[in-house]
């Protein structure tokens, strides 16, 4: 019988975080994980993370991922790949499968940070190749760089589906349609509008009646709904597709939870059925704690703390850290917590429509149901002011917890204050410099920047870019508006590509005048 | 609705489902009440699926066989179901002197109870079933024997009973047996008090809990049994298989699946966590005593594995007897471990005593009261 | 269908291609990456065929749970073909149910 | 729970629908019909569905149809699919090769 003082299941940003803080204190640990590569959903996470400094905030998935894996290293943490925990058995015993054999260790504490898995949806086709999980086609791409089909329809407006969706641009693939049975996407605005902008078509209020081809995916047909689910006779659209993703929503992976004989329950605030758990992650049976999707589904950001939550808690259990320590830890660990669950799309407003943001602007309809603000609707948000000069232009309006902009600007325009689900504001005496580093900081890619030259009736736009190939200064093509429609000539002056970017390019594009708050995207003309 | 029935069964596993079925086809009124949320969720739905003659006590064998030739051929014609019943025998191997002792003894014995069965070569049980190791140095053969599915063998009587009326209520446990005027009558439950003139206790090992308010002892205890499931196969043999160093039980099913049961030596002393849970160790030792015997099933994947209570009586032997001291009340319990074989039998053998009937087959061996001291 | 160039991901590099088979054919992967996506590269969508309707299934899940992709790999069924490392020389078949086609 | 009980409720003939035929439970190929038809056999918990027809113990072990199951026994039940505990979860997590499992260490 091996042993540890800690056995963590699960390599993932949870089960990494938790193992930190354990092993900091002086605990041995071990971290078993099923798959290849540690890191879990991480490094399949190509965009910058939404939060603050402390929630890593503007660094993009799998960094953090790296720098969790070096954390580990430094703090002493055992990290042991393919490994599959076959069981969670009495007196904290693992059974677990390593090449050829199956080796038993027993742990005074275990962390199960087994993470989630992707719900399902049926339709008529279902089951035909190429019919794949949104988590699937992110594994696809971001692990093994291949495309999962070359035209593609996603099901699910959720977080998952609009960032999914973007990585299937960035990896050249066509999304023909994001379809959703709710009548509101479900995700940040700010991703809904990266694809709008693209050209992406939203079409919610739909659903999937049927995928075509047989022996693989040739199409796809979708139909509206009324507010009882039922398809709406005659509204049928079909697509000719190879792909159809679906994103609609995750269950937390808690088999190992319930054979341990943990009590559980059902619980649709948590996104399924999930251990019983008191604030430090404990479960019914002390020793076994969990973190992060396991005991409730939420983003990597908040399970990176619920992991630290666990790691100290383990420690005190354990009596290698005193009651006082445990509380000012998780006291702090919990405020952080508690950011990240503010907001308009914090676990309580789950399925509830918020029609005005903390400050009462209103939430824009065309935002919730097309992806994209109104170029009116634009102009109300406090981000978006009428100074003249070089501007930050900040589409951001709902309250999300995010506040990189804030710090990344050297002149202090920008602020949010303390509570970082507050709209950011433009200060009205900003001195903005035009250096960009607030577009490249926003995880949302919301930020613009705008010059309008009054005399020559031109306006510079620079905007975010995450797309190869990279246009060239000097490229001619098209600009087009919030909605994805070509709107004008646009003629590319200037590409910035710094490391301070990260890898987000700040394309500076020549539009006329009256385009400086339409044009939001650029399309190169075509080579002939 | 009504509280009142002709026989209330405690206990909806196979045995109770079974008397159910054959009680409501006589036309007698019952209701079954079920502890568990879900219909057979104890032994019932956790063994080998053996339909066994040979290797049992001379005092079963009679139930067997005659369930073997009456029942189990025509069972899933009668249940409306497959019960995936089938009759390719038994082989119990041997791969030791020792080993082939013990089986001609058995064999010896059940030969004498008028089974057929006979001792073979490696040779021949290979050819019987052509994936033994060459390890293999005997086996007693018993062609008649076979197996079927538990699972389905449950709910197959549990779904005609329901159908013919029984009432069944699961998440009922059974809290008292009340005797009104001398009769064992009412089943109080934390919900409802249920009357009926019999009272069938089918509920395999917490029947001793409930018999002992009635001054009753079945001297049993619970002991744990682990079965693994491998994914499916294609079709490769269909008969029981057994060996005589007890180091796994089990047969393909119509799924293609194989069912292997064992026992890692430390059943006796187990601990649980209130359910039956695998041991860290029991599959393992399964895995082994199994590729010991047919070694071209080393790459084969194991994708579940469960356990079960077994209710052992003192003398391996079950209950199943009317109680005259408490008027009113039949016990059917401690069947050991094998009693999923005999069920249909037992079923029928209680439909016959709840209703005062001669029984096809004498059930004196399995009194209530047979328990005496060894001295 | 490979992603040689990626904005954020920059080039691809994933070592060395070898030789496989699939039902037959010579087709080349990366070594150690999945034996799956190595078939998605090379544009093979079905990896088996179920056992009671006999249709067709490919990956669904990509990370080892569902089991839609398992395929004979080396003579053994089942194989979970979206979390198994490519091998030179690998055989790889269609399951058709439990097996290969007999 | 209460409402599961009583395994003689009245739940209404049972009614073909135009998706019955949909595949479920992907691995054993068990349609929407089926997993229908054994509610008004009588199978009422999840553990009687997966023990009559087979769904969720094929080799992903119900991982992808768990919760749609869920939903088709609750609505047929008319309970909420909260009150519907889910089938057990059962070593190996993954499917283990008889001989690795035999090898401990």
């Amino acid at each position: 019988m091996k042993r540890y003082d800690v056995i963590v299941v699960g390599a993932g940003p949870a089960g990494l975080s938790a193992a930190i803080e354990a092993a900091k204190r002086g605990l041995r640990v071990i971290v078993f994980d099923e798959n290849a590569r540690p890191g879990g959903q991480l490094f399949k996470q190509i965009h910058k993370f939404f939060g603050s400094k402390e929630h890593k905030a503007k660094i993009r998935g799998f960094k953090i991922g790296e720098d969790l894996l070096k954390e580990a290293q430094t703090a002493g943490v055992e990290v042991v790949l393919n490994a599959v925990v076959a069981g969670l058995y009495l007196d904290k015993e693992v059974l677990v499968s390593q090449a050829d054999e199956v080796i038993h260790y027993k742990g005074d504490a275990i962390i199960v940070a087994t993470g989630a898995s992707e719900n399902m949806i049926t339709f008529d086709g279902w089951t035909l190749p190429g019919v794949i999980g949104a988590g699937a086609a992110q594994t696809m791409m971001n692990l093994h760089r291949i495309r999962p089909g070359k035209k593609v329809l996603m099901l699910g407006t959720g977080n998952v589906g609009l960032v999914v969706s973007y990585q299937l641009l960035q990896a050249g693939c066509e999304v023909v349609a994001l379809v959703d049975a709710a009548p509101r996407i479900g995700g940040y605005g700010v991703h809904a509008a990266k694809l709008a902008r693209c050209g992406v078509p939203f079409y919610l209020s739909h659903t999937i009646i049927k995928a075509h081809g047989n022996d693989y995916v040739t199409g796809v047909s979708i139909a509206e709904v009324d507010s009882k689910w039922q398809v709406i006779p005659g509204s049928q659209k079909d697509f000719e597709v190879d792909t159809i993703c679906l994103a609609v929503g995750l269950s937390p992976m808690s088999q190992l939870l319930k054979m341990a004989g943990c009590a559980m329950e059902e619980n649709p605030a948590k996104g399924g059925y999930v251990p019983m758990g008191n604030s430090y992650g404990e479960t019914s049976i002390a020793g076994i704690f969990v973190a992060g999707d396991v005991s409730g589904i939420e983003e990597a950001s908040s399970a990176m703390i619920e992991g630290r939550i666990a790691g100290v808690a383990a420690a005190a259990r354990l009596g290698f850290i005193d009651s006082e320590e445990l509380t000012d830890k998780v006291r702090e660990l919990e405020e952080a917590l508690l950011a990240l669950r503010a907001g308009m799309f914090s676990p309580e407003n789950k399925g509830r429509e918020v029609k005005h943001t903390e400050e009462g602007y209103e939430v824009s309809q065309s935002l919730l149901t097309r992806g994209y603000l109104t170029n009116e609707e634009v102009l109300s948000y406090p981000g978006v002011t009428k100074a003249k000069g070089i501007r930050p232009v900040i589409e951001c309006s709902q309250n999300i917890p995010c506040n990189p902009c804030q710090d990344a600007c050297p002149k202090k325009c920008i602020s949010i204050g303390e509570k970082i689900t507050s709209l950011p504001v433009v200060r009205a005496d900003a001195q903005c410099s035009g250096c960009g580093l607030c577009v490249a900081a926003c995880s949302g890619q919301s930020i613009f920047l705008v010059k309008e030259d009054e005399e020559a009736g031109t306006a510079m736009v620079t905007i975010p870019y995450e797309f190869y190939p990279l246009p060239e200064k000097g490229c001619q093509g098209m600009a087009l508006d919030r909605s994805g429609q070509e709107i004008c000539g646009a003629e590319i002056t200037e590409v910035k590509s710094l490391p301070a970017f990260d890898k987000t390019s700040l394309v500076t594009m020549k539009v006329p005048l009256s385009m400086a708050m339409k044009a939001r995207f650029f399309k190169a003309a075509q080579e002939v | 609705m009504k509280n009142n029935a002709d026989i209330i069964i405690i206990g909806s596993g196979v045995i109770g489902n079974a008397a159910a079925y054959y009680l409501a086809k006589k036309g007698c009124s019952v209701i079954v009440l079920e502890k568990s949320e879900s219909i057979g969720n104890g032994g019932s739905s956790r063994n080998g699926g053996g339909v066994r003659q040979s290797g049992r006590d001379k005092r079963e064998l009679p139930l067997a066989m005659y369930g073997i030739k009456n029942i189990w051929p025509t069972l899933s014609e009668e249940l409306d179901m497959d019960v995936e019943y089938y009759q390719q025998g038994n082989l119990r191997l041997g791969k030791t002197e020792a080993h082939l002792d013990i089986l001609s003894g058995l064999t010896k014995d059940a030969a004498a109870g008028g089974l057929e069965v006979r001792m073979i070569g490696g040779e021949e049980a290979r050819a019987i079933c052509p994936y033994l190791s060459q390890e293999v140095t005997g086996a007693s053969w018993c062609p008649t024997d076979g197996h079927a599915n538990p699972m389905l063998t449950t709910l197959a009587y549990y779904r005609k009973a329901r159908q013919l009326g029984v009432r069944f209520i699961t998440g009922e446990g059974v809290q008292e047996i009340r005797k009104i005027r001398g009769k064992a009558r009412q089943v109080v439950t934390q919900n409802a008090a249920y009357e009926g003139a019999t009272i069938i206790l089918a509920a395999g090992y917490e029947s001793r809990e409930l018999a002992s308010q009635l001054g009753i002892d079945i001297p049993m205890t619970q002991a744990l049994l682990e079965v693994l499931v491998t994914e499916a196969q294609p079709p490769m043999f269909y008969q029981m298989l057994g060996t005589a160093a007890a180091d796994f039980y089990g047969h393909q099913s119509t799924h293609g699946s194989f069912v292997f049961g064992g026992s890692s030596g430390f059943e006796g002393v187990n601990r649980d966590n209130g359910t039956p849970t695998t041991a860290s160790i029991t599959a393992s030792c399964i895995c082994r005593g199994i590729m010991k015997y047919f070694p071209m099933l080393e790459d084969v994947k194991i994708v579940r594995t469960w356990a079960g209570w077994m209710d052992v009586c003192a003398d391996m032997v079950p209950v199943i007897s009317p109680v005259e001291e408490v008027p009113g009340l039949i016990i059917a319990a401690a069947f050991s471990g094998h009693g999923f074989g005999i069920a249909p039998m037992v079923g029928l053998l209680l439909s016959e005593l709840a209703t005062a009937e001669t029984t096809t087959l004498d059930l004196c061996a399995f009194r209530y009261d047979r328990f005496k001291a060894k001295i | 269908m490979r992603i040689t160039e990626h904005p954020i991901l920059g080039e691809s590099n994933k070592g060395r291609l070898v030789t496989f088979y699939f039902d037959g054919k010579p087709i080349e992967g990366y070594e150690a990456e999945p034996i799956a996506m190595a078939l998605r590269a090379a544009g093979v969508m079905a990896l088996r065929h179920t056992h009671k309707e006999n249709t067709p299934r490919g990956i669904f899940c990509a990370i080892g749970r569902c089991t839609d992709c398992v395929m004979v790999v080396d003579g053994k069924p089942n194989v979970r073909t979206c979390v198994t490392p490519l091998v030179a020389g690998m055989t790889v078949l269609t399951q058709y149910g439990v097996g290969a086609k007999k | 729970m209460q409402n599961n009980k009583d395994r003689s409720r009245n739940l209404g003939d049972y009614l073909p629908a135009a998706d019955d035929a949909m595949i479920i439970c992907r691995c054993e190929e068990i349609t929407k019909g089926e997993i229908r038809k054994a509610v008004h056999d009588g199978m009422f918990t999840l553990t009687e569905i997966r023990r009559y027809l087979r769904t969720g113990m094929g080799l992903c072990q119900g991982q992808t149809c768990g919760r749609l199951i869920k939903g088709i026994v609750a609505r047929e039940l008319g309970v909420s699919p909260l009150d519907l505990e889910p089938a057990v979860s059962r070593a190996p997590m993954r499917p283990l090769e008889m001989k690795v499992l035999g090898n401990e260490k």
